[in-house]
């Protein structure tokens, strides 16, 4: 495929950003290293979108079907046995040229807002080259054609991300912060270790391409046929491999209960959260399933998609309950990314294959994308909006709309695009998983249903005790809108928002890589429906937040208990702080430390100390006497002759 | 013993010649000349060793009772090699401890006669033969004990040393006069011939056995040696630690491996018990000693244990074995023992804590100490490590395999306590260190050659190979 | 001359050159590193010839093999060759005696004596790489065993008399075990009246009899596993690292250590596979327990260098489990992770040293915020923690991964579950790394310690060749694993035909 | 060859002579009596050679020619023994040999 020779470039470009920059940190000062930064990704940016368009629109489509493109750079990275290798090649698919678009798009925006959201920050570069090294992991991990490749990127970019949460390193809460996010996906992504080697252990290949062929689907099925016993509660050997490669998903996607690192992750520069925590990294989970749709299709017959879907809805039911209670914008942001992504998972649990059954992935692919857009695009404005309050908090907003006219109009667009409300994008994507989820199973629908509503309400409490509610007295400085790197991206974004909705998408991306058509039936009930309870729960979210109001409160003592337990995330925290230092480090590894300490180093002490002991106690016999010596050295003849004597006969 | 027979015994005629002139020099020379006897026992002796490593060819004299082959006049060779490296060493001693008291020759003369008994004892064709070189080697050396008789523990070692050896050599004449009874002949080939081992006979030969047992040594009959080992003057605890012990080795070797034979297999497994305790016992009691020379005296109990290791393989590999380790044990021994005397000539220090800083003061001197300490540990590059290894390996073809795990953790027991000068010189700085001296000639003559042999001998196979070319004596 | 036994010669050489000529500190490290780069073209040298030699079509088990008779009397030979794994193990000894020597730039007192130390102890390294003759093998392996003594006893610090003593003791111990497994093959390998022999490729070919390989075969694998932290045979490394001078602690860590693992690869298993077919799975266990214990342990540590020394006992404990595992994949994984462990725990032990010696605190509750006072070995430290914990892109994970794969590819299912068991360090590693790096790099900057000297020239040197070659294995694995898998296919051989 | 004494009887006293010289030996704690049981031990063997000699081997004088060394070398040792006795003499005033333990453990 000669054509997409190029497309190396892609993942280089960045990495080698990151390299200069960070052995040149010291030297270029800002905004040099900004503008370094911008650049290289503007170039990957216009990659990207090249490719995609040449792939969809030139190369990709073989006699009525997305023919994926590989192109190896190096065959047998490593190999292990002859069939199972690492080769690090470049696979081109509909979900990965998607892909590419998302994060190329979303990168440079965040690239060119930083430009003003770093200024005069003392790590300038530092975050610059972070940042490229993030693109650089992300890309890989959407291009690689390897499971074994993917599973590389995907610690590149746990590791990335530990860099930025962490950016400001001398904040202790950021540190811990970083090494929770570090810690939780890395303990997820042992899982995911332990799947591949069982992927590869039955499957016999780490190649997406190979893996998901008839021919290995066919194999495997055969063999969990005539293999029974090695099943667990039911699901065969191979499905709980799919799981455990799924628990790797859900470590990055923050699925319910590997979700707690996502709120502690806001730590990190706003930039980041929307680049990392919003739009790409935490999508990681999603692309995975995707990428292994096939296996996790027919094998068993979706048994691990149900799980995904259960996870999914659940999720999005969970973090949607907590974003209601809580006071920091950013981590309502964050809550409400978990549970927009638990949609994603749904609709691809709730999917089906062939043509139009195919519909919640396009759906879920379709959310990913639209959810990029709009989500960086709140918390970018976020960022805009601390930037000039100095606040993370609400109650020290309030009335901003007169200050930050730009922010607050992108912001409105997006919260309206997230809440579904037409003609915004999130409206298409979003319909289309209901609609999906009522086909598989209606109580799933109805979760979804929900959750649409209780976004819509907490999504509204946002915006408006942000911009409206009270007239917060701002004292000397007033908030001012942001500089123009900022705004150019937000508007931009905002744009991207308003039209994303209405790319023909079942055209491009599905299940079968066969483009089918699905468009909106206006006049149906689940449509009307879920604009009509988007509605409402913005309405109910004007009643009680566009004046300063004490619904609120009645509202949370009417709930007691439950609110307080929603505030404090359900005592996820507290729960995973028991387990690990009250278990296992005190519980386990103090006892080991100890041991060794004591009893097998002391045993091996005790030697000496005995062998020294012995020495002391038998000098006595040495008295001397001569006359003693005589005497040992009679009986020695004696008993010498003795036992010969004895043991001769 | 005619003339054309004569040279076989040359080694020890020419011992005699060399006492004789001694005698006449100490008679002639005038008081203030009195020094010049050392360089003339040196000087003959030097001339005897050099000679000594000329071949000489297998015969026998006095109807059997004195026999030589090429392996036997070796082993004459490397003692008398031994002793000219202790002879080097005392020069000093003789000097400032002897000539005052004009008994520099004397002492020359009783070293000289105790390695004529040595001589005869190896060599020794019968029990007579072998019963008088046993007197022969020791009695000069009780009286060398004793020698500094203004030195109490000096006397007290002679004392302990003559009372024991006599009770030994007197079980041991008692074993011979059993085994001349079964036997009925004190002629080694005829007794060879003529064994079938009765009650009587066996006994007599565990007493002959246990009075060589002495000379070497070996627990339980070692306990004399620390004793008179600290007690004796330096010089003389080296002679007895790596000469006459030996001297004996050889002799045991001899007896068992050839002269009875018969009796190996009854005697096998209670040397496999003497071996393990005299290794545990002597390294046992190694590990709490404050003085150097008692220190060595119990490393050398050890080491005896290890050569018992070698002496169950009953096989040429450990004769080989054997005398390789005598070899290299005389250097590493002579090097150690020279280094404490040097000191305590000095400055009177014996003691392993007077030793921490050396390193900073003496780097020489130190080095020399370190290196023969870890050739009797056992430690590559230097020369024990192989000696040692070939004691393994020759038990190891009989397949003593759990003896020799005992006897590698030994080492390592041992290899802590040899440690403990080797810390205190190197590891450790103190504010009144031994301060900085320059040896004397002789002594550095000594080292030299010890350091010399230490580091080539083991690396450097031919040696080995000699060896072992002439050890076909089975 | 062949070009092997320069590798033993030079380092001989360097050492006479260093007593007789040098006096102050300022010569004998210029002497030691003008000796040690020659040694370095030498092993560059040899891998260049190494790959022309393969290229041209010579598959012999090992190169440039060459045969004097040595105690002819014991049919003991001076016998050395080499194959990938000795060659890249050369080239990993030199490296790190370089930083090492870089490392140790300003050491006193006695400084000439230390670096004769360290080449002394070079020399024996040297030796056991290349020999192919257990009586060599083993006279090197003493050699090297011993200067640790000195090393750690006069430049130590804390308890480093113990920590000396019991470290020599402990591996002598050790080798005690060796010595008798050594003897017992020596006499008992060659059934049927051949003249016996230490050669290894001969005894290869001879049988030896399966009672004496059960007997013979734990002997020698937990005397080389000692010296290979193998649990519960681990507990001098701790205080033996504790208390060693920073280039000890990395030379003994990332060289001396790997001894017990390539020990096992190369004599003891290749010499006696039924015996290690029989004991797979009791010391399967015992590697297993090593790998986490020593890592969780390591999470109760706050000594940075028990840290680390209880991570090298994890990390070795994998190199013993892949080898266990009898199974190519893993063995390059063995031997990967054995090149990799060595530079990353070589780049640690630098670190803490350099630390060590601007802060004089080694616990790391004592110190935070080094980012803001010495940014560079921050960094490196980080890095080395990332590499450490498994991060691609640097030599533990390819190492890692090849371990993993090939201990889950055995089909049986005790295998697989004990592999699953191992995987689980990756995560517990990542937590005391990370805990380690959160505490002491990262937070706000202890002010005791402000306006500590930035890394000197010759520290960013030592840590230079150190990260560079990390990442170089990382990113270039098949490189690197070209010389593995043509050793490890000739000598898995006799334990899967079994 | 005495009429009616076989050699069994003959070394039976000698062997009971040694033993005595033994016991001697370790018990008294003179040293001077020490060195007469050495005596005594030394010359039962010359007994029990020249015996031994006459009653097995009469032909072959080695018996007898083995016990007049001994008798000389027992001389010489207790001439030696005794020098040096007189030594310690002079040194501690003592030749009770329970004060000549100086050198131990």
């Amino acid at each position: 495929m000669n054509e997409f020779s190029y497309i190396y470039l892609i993942p280089l470009i960045p990495i080698l950003t990151f390299l200069f920059l960070g052995f040149t940190a010291k030297k270029i000062k800002e905004p040099v290293s900004g503008y370094i930064g911008t650049a290289s990704l503007a170039a990957v940016f216009a990659l990207s979108v090249y490719t995609a368009y040449k792939y969809f629109f030139e190369v990709g489509m073989v006699n009525g079907k997305y023919e994926p493109v590989l192109v190896m750079i190096k065959k047998g990275w490593v190999n292990f046995t002859d069939k199972l290798a690492i080769d690090l090649g470049i696979l081109l698919d509909p979900i990965s040229a998607m892909m590419l678009i998302v994060v190329s798009t979303i990168s440079l925006m965040v690239h060119i807002y930083s430009l003003g959201y770093m200024h005069s920050d003392t790590g300038f570069s530092r975050f610059y080259a972070y940042l490229s090294l993030f693109t650089f992991s992300m890309l890989g991990l959407v291009l690689s054609s390897n499971l074994f490749l993917i599973y590389i990127f995907w610690e590149l970019v746990g590791v990335s991300s530990f860099l930025l949460i962490g950016f400001y390193f001398e904040k202790p809460s950021a540190v811990a912060a970083s090494k929770k996010a570090f810690i939780v996906t890395r303990f997820a992504d042992m899982f995911f270790l332990i799947g591949i080697l069982m992927v590869g252990y039955f499957g016999q290949s780490f190649d997406f391409e190979t893996l998901n062929s008839e021919s290995t689907i066919h194999m495997i099925t055969g063999w969990i046929a005539n293999h029974q016993i090695f099943s667990f509660m039911g699901l065969s050997i191979f499905t709980w491999a799919l799981i455990l490669i799924y628990i790797g998903g859900m470590g990055k996607s923050a699925m319910f209960p590997l979700h707690i690192w996502l709120p502690d992750a806001m730590e990190g520069p706003t930039p980041v959260s929307a680049l990392i925590h919003a739009a790409t990294m935490v999508v990681a989970g999603v692309y995975l399933v995707a990428r292994l749709f096939p296996l996790f299709y027919h094998i068993d017959n979706g048994a691990a998609l149900g799980v995904v879907a259960v996870v999914g809805a659940f999720s999005a039911l969970f973090a949607a309950i907590i974003a209601f209670t809580q006071e920091d914008i950013k981590r309502v942001l964050a809550f409400s990314t978990m549970s927009q992504i638990g949609y994603m998972m749904m609709a691809l649990g709730v999917s089906g294959y062939e043509g139009h059954e195919g519909l919640g992935y396009m759906a879920g692919m379709f959310h990913l994308f639209t959810h990029a857009m709009f989500k960086a695009l709140l918390f970018l404005t976020a960022g805009a909006i601390i930037h000039a309050v100095h606040s993370n908090f609400m109650k020290d907003m309030g009335g901003l709309h007169k200050y930050m006219p730009i922010s607050r109009w992108v912001f409105l667009i997006a919260a309206l695009a997230i809440s579904g409300i037409p003609p915004f994008a999130g409206f298409f994507s979003k319909d289309e998983i209901l609609t999906a989820a009522f086909e598989y199973n209606k109580f799933i629908w109805f979760i979804g249903f929900l959750v649409a509503g209780m976004t819509a309400f907490y999504m509204f409490r946002l915006y408006f005790r942000i911009f409206h509610n009270k007239d917060t007295d701002y004292g000397d400085h007033k908030p001012h809108e942001a500089p123009f790197t900022m705004a150019f991206a937000l508007v931009f974004l905002g744009i991207m928002t308003i039209i994303a909705g209405f790319i023909p998408f079942s055209e491009l991306v599905s299940a079968d890589r066969m483009p089918f058509h699905s468009e909106i039936h206006w006049t149906s009930p689940l449509v009307i429906g879920s604009i009509l309870i988007a509605a409402s729960g913005i309405g109910i979210a004007y009643l009680m937040y566009y004046k300063e109001t004490d619904y609120p409160q009645k509202f949370a003592s009417g709930m007691g208990a439950g609110y307080k337990w929603a505030k404090n995330k359900f005592y996820m925290d507290e729960l995973y702080i028991f387990v690990t230092h009250k278990i296992i480090f005190d519980k386990i590894s103090k006892p080991i430390a100890w041991f060794d300490r004591n009893v097998i180093d002391g045993f091996m002490n005790l030697l000496g100390v005995t062998t020294e002991k012995a020495a002391e106690k038998i000098k006595f016999i040495q008295t001397g006497r001569m006359q003693d010596y005589a005497m040992y050295f009679v009986s020695g003849v004696i008993a010498i002759v003795m036992l010969i004597v004895y043991f001769r006969n | 013993m005619d003339l054309d027979n004569f040279m076989l015994m040359r080694d020890e005629i020419l011992l005699t010649v060399i006492i004789l002139m001694m005698l006449v020099a100490e008679v002639l020379l005038s008081q203030k000349n009195k020094k010049y006897v050392i360089q003339l026992g040196l000087v003959l002796f030097a001339g005897y060793t050099f000679q000594s490593f000329i071949p000489n060819e297998t015969g026998e004299l006095f109807g059997g009772s004195y026999k030589t082959y090429p392996l036997v006049h070796l082993f004459k060779a490397i003692l008398a090699f031994g002793v000219m490296m202790i002879l080097l060493q005392s020069v000093t001693w003789i000097k400032e401890k002897l000539l005052p008291y004009d008994f520099a020759a004397e002492f020359f003369i009783l070293i000289f006669s105790s390695l004529i008994g040595l001589n005869f004892m190896v060599s020794a064709g019968d029990f007579l033969m072998f019963y008088l070189g046993l007197e022969l080697s020791t009695m000069p050396i009780i009286a060398l004990t004793a020698f500094e008789f203004w030195n109490h523990r000096s006397v007290e070692a002679g004392v302990k040393y003559i009372m024991l050896a006599s009770v030994s050599s007197a079980i041991l004449l008692f074993g011979v006069s059993l085994v001349y009874a079964t036997a009925g002949s004190i002629q080694f080939d005829v007794i060879t011939g003529a064994m079938h081992l009765p009650l009587l006979e066996i006994i007599g030969l565990i007493m002959i056995f246990i009075g060589v047992g002495f000379k070497i040594s070996l627990v339980p009959f070692h306990f004399w040696a620390a004793d008179v080992y600290e007690g004796a003057p330096t010089v003389i605890s080296n002679y007895l630690s790596v000469i006459s012990k030996g001297g004996a080795v050889y002799v045991l070797m001899t007896l068992l491996f050839i002269v009875f034979k018969a009796f190996q297999t009854e005697w096998n497994w209670i040397m496999y018990g003497i071996s393990i305790l005299t290794m545990l016992i002597g390294n046992l009691f190694a590990l709490r000693q404050q003085n150097m020379k008692r220190f060595l005296a119990f490393s050398s109990v050890a080491q005896a244990g290890f050569i018992l290791l070698a002496m169950l393989s009953n096989n040429e590999l450990g004769v080989k074995a054997i005398i390789y380790f005598l070899l290299i044990y005389i250097f590493s021994n002579v090097a150690a023992f020279g280094v404490v005397q040097v000191i305590s000539l000095k400055t009177g220090k014996e003691n392993i804590d007077d030793y921490t800083g050396l390193y900073r003061t003496n780097p020489k001197l130190s080095l020399v100490l370190m290196i023969a300490l870890f050739s009797l540990a056992g430690i590559p590059p230097v020369a024990g490590f192989f000696a040692k290894f070939f004691l393994y390996a020759a038990a190891a073809s009989k397949g003593y395999y759990l003896l020799i795990f005992i006897a590698v953790l030994n080492v390592t027991i041992s290899l802590y306590y040899y440690l403990l000068p080797v810390r205190a010189a190197f590891l450790r700085t103190s504010e009144n260190p031994i301060p900085y001296f320059k040896s004397d000639i002789y002594s550095k003559m000594a080292f030299v050659i010890a350091m010399v042999g230490l580091l080539v001998l083991g690396l450097y196979s031919g040696v080995f190979e000699y060896i072992s070319g002439m050890s076909n004596i089975l | 001359m062949d070009i092997l036994t320069l590798f033993v010669v030079v380092p001989v050489i360097i050492t006479l050159v260093l007593v007789l000529f040098t006096k102050t500190l300022e010569q004998a490290r210029m002497v030691t590193l003008i000796g040690m780069l020659v040694q370095l073209g030498m092993s560059i040298n040899l891998i260049y010839k190494y790959l022309e030699t393969r290229n041209s079509g010579d598959h012999s088990i090992m190169l440039f093999q060459k045969n004097i008779p040595w105690f002819s009397e014991f049919n003991a030979h001076y016998h050395i060759g080499v194959d990938g794994v000795s060659v890249l193990m050369i080239l990993l000894t030199t490296l790190i005696v370089i930083a090492g020597t870089f490392v140790s730039w300003k050491i006193t007192p006695l400084s000439k004596e230390f670096f004769i130390s360290l080449i002394v102890l070079a020399t024996g390294v040297y030796g056991f790489f290349i020999s192919l003759d257990l009586f060599t093998m083993f006279v090197f392996y003493e050699i090297a065993v011993i200067p640790m003594y000195l090393l750690i006893g006069i430049w130590g610090s804390g308890p480093r008399e113990y920590a000396a003593m019991k470290l020599t003791l402990m591996l002598m111990g050790a080798s005690a075990l060796l010595l008798v497994a050594l003897l017992g093959i020596y006499f008992t390998g060659s059934a049927g009246g051949q003249t016996p022999t230490f050669d290894i490729l001969e005894l290869s070919q001879r049988e030896m009899p399966f009672e004496w390989q059960k007997i013979f075969y734990p002997l020698a694998f937990i005397g080389f596993g000692t010296i290979g932290a193998l649990f519960p045979f681990h507990t001098w490394s701790p205080d033996g690292h504790a208390s060693a001078p920073t280039a000890v602690s990395m030379l003994h860590a990332g060289v001396l250590m790997k001894l017990g693992g390539y020990g096992i690869f190369r004599f003891a298993m290749f010499l006696m596979p039924e015996g290690a077919l029989f004991w797979q799975d009791f010391f399967l266990i015992l590697a297993v327990t090593g790998v986490t214990y020593g890592a969780l342990s390591a999470i109760q540590q706050t000594d940075l260098k028990y840290i680390n020394a209880y991570s090298s006992v994890s990390h070795l404990g994998l190199v013993l489990f892949a080898l266990l595992m009898i199974n190519k994949t893993a063995w390059n994984g063995a031997m990967l992770q054995s090149l990799s462990h060595g530079f990353i725990t070589a780049l640690f032990f630098a670190l803490i040293g350099m630390i060590y010696g601007r802060t004089h605190v080694r616990d790391i509750t004592k110190m935070q915020g080094m980012m803001r006072i010495v940014p560079l070995l921050s960094v490196a430290y980080v890095v080395a923690a990332l590499a450490n914990l498994g991060l691609p892109g640097f030599s533990g994970f390819v190492a890692e991964m090849n371990i993993f794969v090939g201990g889950f590819l055995n089909n049986d299912l005790y295998k697989q579950a004990l592999t699953v068991f191992a995987v689980t360090s990756i995560v517990v590693t990542a937590v005391y790394m990370l805990r380690l790096t959160g505490r002491m790099v990262f937070g706000p900057t202890t002010k005791v310690y402000t306006g500590l000297p930035k890394a000197f020239w010759y520290e960013k040197v030592a840590i230079g060749i150190l990260v560079g070659f990390i990442t170089l294995i990382g990113t270039l694995p098949f490189w690197w694993l070209q010389f593995i898998e043509d050793s490890v296919n000739n000598f898995i051989q006799p334990l899967v035909s079994k | 060859m005495i009429e009616g004494v076989t050699l069994f009887e003959i070394m039976s006293l000698t062997t009971i002579l040694f033993f005595i010289g033994i016991y001697g030996f370790l018990t008294r704690t003179n040293l001077i009596a020490m060195l007469m049981s050495l005596e005594l031990m030394v010359n039962a063997e010359a007994i029990n050679f020249v015996a031994i000699n006459k009653y097995l081997s009469p032909t072959v004088m080695q018996g007898q020619i083995f016990s007049l060394f001994i008798i000389a070398l027992a001389a010489a040792e207790t001439a030696l023994a005794l020098a040096i006795i007189l030594h310690l003499y002079r040194l501690t005033k003592t030749v009770d040999v329970k004060e000549v333990k100086e050198l131990k453990y």
